[in-house]
């Protein structure tokens, strides 16, 4: 959280007559740089422009609204009722965040918030207004449960879920000593814990417990009540240089907001944005993650159906072969991929192949696992075809003068290719169902995007389920037609 | 009569199984040989030990003069062309219609144009009565119409000596009659055949001579009236009355 | 990164002297509670307790020695130096880090070195020597690609590897723009991302960093070089109030470690320990871990087939029972189950059985869901016996005047025993490898050790061979064992 | 004489396939009916229908006066007692040994003791001449010694009448006989018989009646003198001509 810089409140508190003093001491040495006409210019502008780095919810992100990018978030609010108390409008810049400074000197925006901490170095070339937000640690509890909890020590002998490596678990580590924590990676995936009752609160931000809160009318927040040591975290607006007219002004609007705890009201409007209105719409409105989802699932397994042919059929050959270097590395192979799981194999290519050779992207990684691993079940369905073709057929062959390799051109390997390929319709289905594991590398496939609605919509279980019948129904289609296809070419 | 096949001291191990126990017999070209014994007895090896589809254990097996024990594989399939063999269970290519069953070895082995492969397998598909079935595929044919196109697919290599493994005891008995007339044909052809067969009735009528197999051995040889009617060997006595009692 | 708290470097410098004149003032005014005796008293005593909470690694850990555990890390050793300047020897004592102050007042201990942060409302309570380490933020690189990168501006294009949710996420994002950023969850994952190139760098604490590097020759690091925004973070010895004569003593031997930078030793020690000598030992001294997992993924597949096997009859006579209310369902479950992939069966059970039960255990919703997955493959299996006995023999039961039931008691289901068993065999190898999966939710099977194994030891291949083998010795075992009974049974 | 077997009208139809076009007939007890045809006219359908082990389409089933076609399962399973069948492919129980395959149905079915069942078992066996096999398992034993187990199963149930479905074409032809020759000691013991066959030998030597079936209908019955001697219908003399010209 380095935005929003941590100061010494007790710190401040105590200094903060000496300060105020000496600050008044050093005013009335420096100069007086130009007249402040910030207020004025403005009013005569008739807008104001807001400079921010929308990538930081719930402060500032950018959302679709009726299929237009659109910033939103609290800061975005905050300048909504500072522009309406001006009387001007409001026009909002985006930018990198390092650029945003430079563009309130330069005049380009007129204030700056961006979730930015009103540090000391940048007090140097820019004003600030003052704070009109602190972040806190709050602590996610499911809303039934909300009086059973007052702050962070009403869960000693409870377990906690924190988000792994986050400031939240060493803060719980430390200060909830006779709490379990339970680590994961994703909040979504704690919001689900919490659902299930699988632990009893989430330490998070309180901007990031309110989001939730808003969102998912099933739970509530505390505060945490941390020792932060002292320290606190506060959100400011910057504006250039003497601008005191017009930092006062909004001064007045921060005081009005502070007042009526509207920051409260625009957290959760901006949770309702994260959310994408996801307690209403059901899981069509991300279809295209789905369908991003399917798209490579069935790629990855289309390309690994191919890859898998051409090498099974070459390891099949080889096992078949009567030539013991050959015949021996294909049964070993094949024993070996057959012998172990993919889960492993997908690890070992992305890891160890990787480490021989430069940057093998995920995708790429996934699909040479998974050709790999369908090889050798090929290799085994094709030596599987070639054997059920009843020995007669070559017996034929030969008592007609035929040689061996003209007998399996011309007679078994024709026949085997139409007893295989439903075997090899089989495998194409059971691929589809087994490369769901290179979500585990990264690959963007179905798995992975059910994950990423889950972020999106808070929702745990439905995109799951959502996921899994797309599976069945892809599956089921697909071995439907197979069927059929089978049977057709039996009746032909 | 020149001497077509021949067979010395001919013996056939599987692991510890002794299935062939010294096997010698003459086949002269134009002659028909029934074999005839019990199952197990050793019929089917001994005839795939003609053409070399199973590989002797010991002993010599001679075709127009040559020993074939000792050759590669490739100098077998120039000998196997001029063998033809049908099987009990028909074989025939079902990847393939019956035209094609019986032009592919003669257009891939004997490098024949293709016109000229059709015309011959034609002949031969009327030859046993079944030239209204060159387009079909062997599922769809009855038992003895798939064992009469595997005869004319056979005889499509013009073979010198054909070889029969019980080729109607896989049929519907009202099937068996096609199947021994178009070998009965054959054989009054001239066509030198060695018949392993269990149609007593086909055997009094068409062979030359009766070789009673029995526990990998000849046990008795004779026209068919010296086995027939005189069996001498008590096994031959045994076998007989069992079969012939019905 | 709590403890050592954040604080306005170029505040405190710009009010340095203002502050110092007013606590002189205060110091006029507040009384000298006690005579300082605070130096004397160790001397006298012999020895120094240290207080510590030795959960923090680097800092403080505790590792096992020659088979007993002992505390390690950088403060122990600073301690000890401490210790050694002081001609006293060193005692240290182990408590909750909440406790570590009242032990200070209660002069239960005399020191405490837990990478402590001096705060102001520390300071109220206790004294602090200065601080003896500064964490920063470094980037772990390739030692051979040292040369190429001076600091975060020279990874402009490149990728870096960051931990998600973590404190150098959040600076790479706004501080590296130009910079693309991988986020793993494991630091140990990031470190074999770069070893296999994937990634060209990855920020992380220094105290980490070092700690890796002095562990992995191939790696180095440098100064990430980021703008803290004047902040930084200290460490520092916290000591019982009004011990100025041995803190000032103390500050000596702190001087002396700084002049001689030995905390960078001192954090290349303590990751050796991290290691546990990892360099030079061989898989083998994991064979815990293995073991451990080996247990797991066979008590899981174990349970599972038992399971699968007495559900899967069930499911196989529901489907091949004549009535519709019992025939259909079974048709769907087994249909469905087999339709989609085991590892979203698994996310379901855990998640959604998860939320209509209460605490459901990741190791229990694991077996359940592989349990469930089985009995649908073993229900074929099953139905593909019995389908598989000759119906001649169900007709001539019938015709003997034997009833349905009888029959297959009887006859039938006797004979589909001997045929599937071989099949249930398959079936149990083919779940030990299926099994792998549940390590996603968390189960402790040989896949979630062999990563266990990855972090301990910062070897990222070796642990993934080593499950392979062992997971392909125990289903080649398995198997021949299987075909060798097979076999036996099919010459009774 | 009175009437063991009555059958009226009756159909079976499969999918789109009428496969019996309206069968009647009546066997009475003590008779040996042979019904001969060629392959898939129907016989083994005819033969299944007598018991219900297929359900007719229509058209009634009579035996010892009860109409079988409206009987429940529980009633037929009393009834199929009293009629053995004896099946193409033998159909011993794979999982039991002689014994166990003789003695099973009259324990179960019949809650015989198992002393009781057990002595009467080997009464049979020793009249099938295999009472050295009891312990057998049918995996061991030759096709003709299956067939004679799956006989003295059947009669273990001690039934009124015996269905037989082809009981010899799977064998060796030397297995032949020992089957004929047990089924022929049964009719002389006066066992009341219908017999699906090609064995025309057995027919003409046992046969009370003989059908001919021929694509769902009974084309022709009559004495085996009438039938054989001085076939009226076509199609019986064509497929004569063919079954017996070997
Ligand atoms: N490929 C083989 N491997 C092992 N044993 C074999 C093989 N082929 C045949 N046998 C054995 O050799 C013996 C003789 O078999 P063969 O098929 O030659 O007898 P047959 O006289 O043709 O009998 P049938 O009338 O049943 O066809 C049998 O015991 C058989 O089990
Ligand atoms: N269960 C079944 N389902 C569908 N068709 C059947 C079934 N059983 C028999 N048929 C058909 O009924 C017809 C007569 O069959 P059936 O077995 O009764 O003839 P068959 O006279 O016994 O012949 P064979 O001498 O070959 O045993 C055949 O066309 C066959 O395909
Ligand atoms: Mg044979
Ligand atoms: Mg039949």
């Amino acid at each position: 959280m380095l935005r929003r810089k941590n100061y010494f409140k007790q710190l401040l508190l105590s200094l903060g007559l000496v300060l105020f003093a000496f600050i008044g001491l050093l005013g009335t040495i420096t100069p007086v740089h130009a007249a402040d006409n910030s207020l004025q210019r403005i009013k005569q502008k008739g807008v104001i422009v807001m400079g921010t780095s929308p990538d930081y919810p719930p402060y500032e992100f950018i959302t679709k609204v009726n299929g237009k990018n659109k910033v939103v978030g609290m800061d975005v609010q905050v300048a909504q009722q500072i522009a309406k108390d001006l009387g001007v409008k409001l026009e909002i810049k985006q930018m990198d965040f390092d650029s945003l400074l430079v563009a309130l000197e330069t005049h380009k925006v007129d204030m700056v918030l961006s979730a930015m901490t009103p540090t000391e170095t940048r007090k140097q070339s820019v004003d600030f207004s003052e704070p009109y937000y602190h972040a806190r640690q709050s602590i996610i509890v499911r809303k039934q449960d909300k009086r059973l909890y007052k702050n962070k020590d009403s869960f000693k002998g409870k377990t906690v879920g924190v988000q792994t490596g986050s400031l939240q678990q060493n803060l719980a580590n430390k200060q909830m000593k006779g709490t379990k924590k339970k680590g994961l990676t994703k909040v979504t995936d704690l919001i689900l814990s919490l659902e299930t009752n699988k632990i009893e609160g989430i330490v998070a931000e309180d901007a990031v417990a309110q989001a939730y809160v808003a969102n998912d009318s099933r739970l509530a927040s505390i505060d945490a009540g941390f020792d932060l040591g002292g320290d606190e975290t506060g959100t400011a607006i910057a504006f250039a240089k003497h601008s005191d007219s017009l930092v006062n002004q909004v001064n007045q609007s921060l005081d009005k907001i502070k007042a009526k705890h509207l920051t409260k009201q625009y957290l959760a409007s901006a949770g309702k944005y994260m959310a994408t209105n996801t307690q209403n719409v059901s899981m069509f409105h991300y279809w295209t993650y789905f369908a991003k989802g399917i798209g490579y699932t069935l790629l990855i397994t289309a390309i690994a159906v191919v890859i898998g042919i051409i090498l099974g059929t070459l390891f099949a050959m080889g096992r078949l072969s009567k030539r013991t270097f050959i015949h021996y590395p294909a049964v070993w192979y094949i024993e070996f991929v057959r012998g172990t799981p993919l889960m492993i194999q997908v690890m070992f290519v992305y890891f160890g192949v990787g480490m021989l050779w430069n940057n093998i992207p995920a995708f790429f990684a996934g699909v040479v696992a998974v050709a790999l691993n369908s090889a050798a079940y090929v290799a085994e369905i094709i030596r599987g075809g070639i054997d059920s073709v009843p020995t007669g057929q070559v017996e034929a062959a030969r008592s007609l003068g035929m040689s061996h390799r003209d007998a399996m051109q011309t007679v078994v390997l024709p026949q085997a290719v139409k007893i295989i390929w439903p075997s090899l319709g089989n495998e194409f289905i059971s691929l589809i169902k087994e490369s769901s594991i290179v979500s585990i590398i990264g690959v963007t496939d179905l798995i992975y995007q059910l994950r990423a609605v889950q972020a999106a919509t808070y929702r745990g279980v439905a995109p799951i389920a959502v996921a899994m019948i797309i599976y069945f129904i892809i599956t089921f289609t697909l071995s439907r037609i197979l069927n059929r296809a089978e049977r057709k070419m039996q009746h032909d | 009569m020149t001497e077509m096949l021949k067979v010395e001291n001919l013996t056939k191990t599987f692991g510890e199984n002794k299935v062939l126990r010294g096997i010698d017999g003459t086949v002269n070209s134009g002659q028909v040989i029934v074999v005839i014994g019990p199952s197990g007895g050793g019929k089917s090896t001994f005839l795939r030990c003609l053409n070399l589809l199973e590989k002797p254990t010991s002993g010599k097996v001679s075709f127009e003069g040559t020993d074939l024990t000792g050759l590669s594989e490739k100098a077998l399939d120039d000998i196997r062309e001029k063998m033809g063999m049908v099987f009990q269970s028909f074989n025939l290519f079902s990847n393939m219609n019956v035209l094609d069953n019986l032009t592919l070895a003669p257009k891939r082995v004997k490098n024949e144009a293709e016109a000229k492969a059709q015309t011959h397998a034609i002949e031969l598909l009327e030859k046993v009565g079944l030239a209204d079935k060159k387009a079909a595929y062997p599922d769809s044919l009855s038992g003895g119409q798939q064992q009469r196109v595997a005869i004319a697919r056979a005889l499509a290599m013009d073979p010198d000596v054909m070889l029969f493994d019980e080729p109607t005891s896989a049929l519907d008995p009202e099937m068996v009659g096609e199947v021994l007339k178009v070998m009965q044909d054959l054989a009054s052809d001239g066509m030198t055949m060695v018949v392993v067969t269990h149609e007593m009735g086909f055997a009094r009528q068409v062979a030359n001579e009766v070789w009673f197999m029995d526990g990998g051995n000849i046990a008795e040889k004779g026209t068919p009236e010296q086995i027939f009617d005189h069996p001498q060997n008590e096994r031959t006595k045994d076998f007989l009355s069992k079969v012939l009692a019905q």
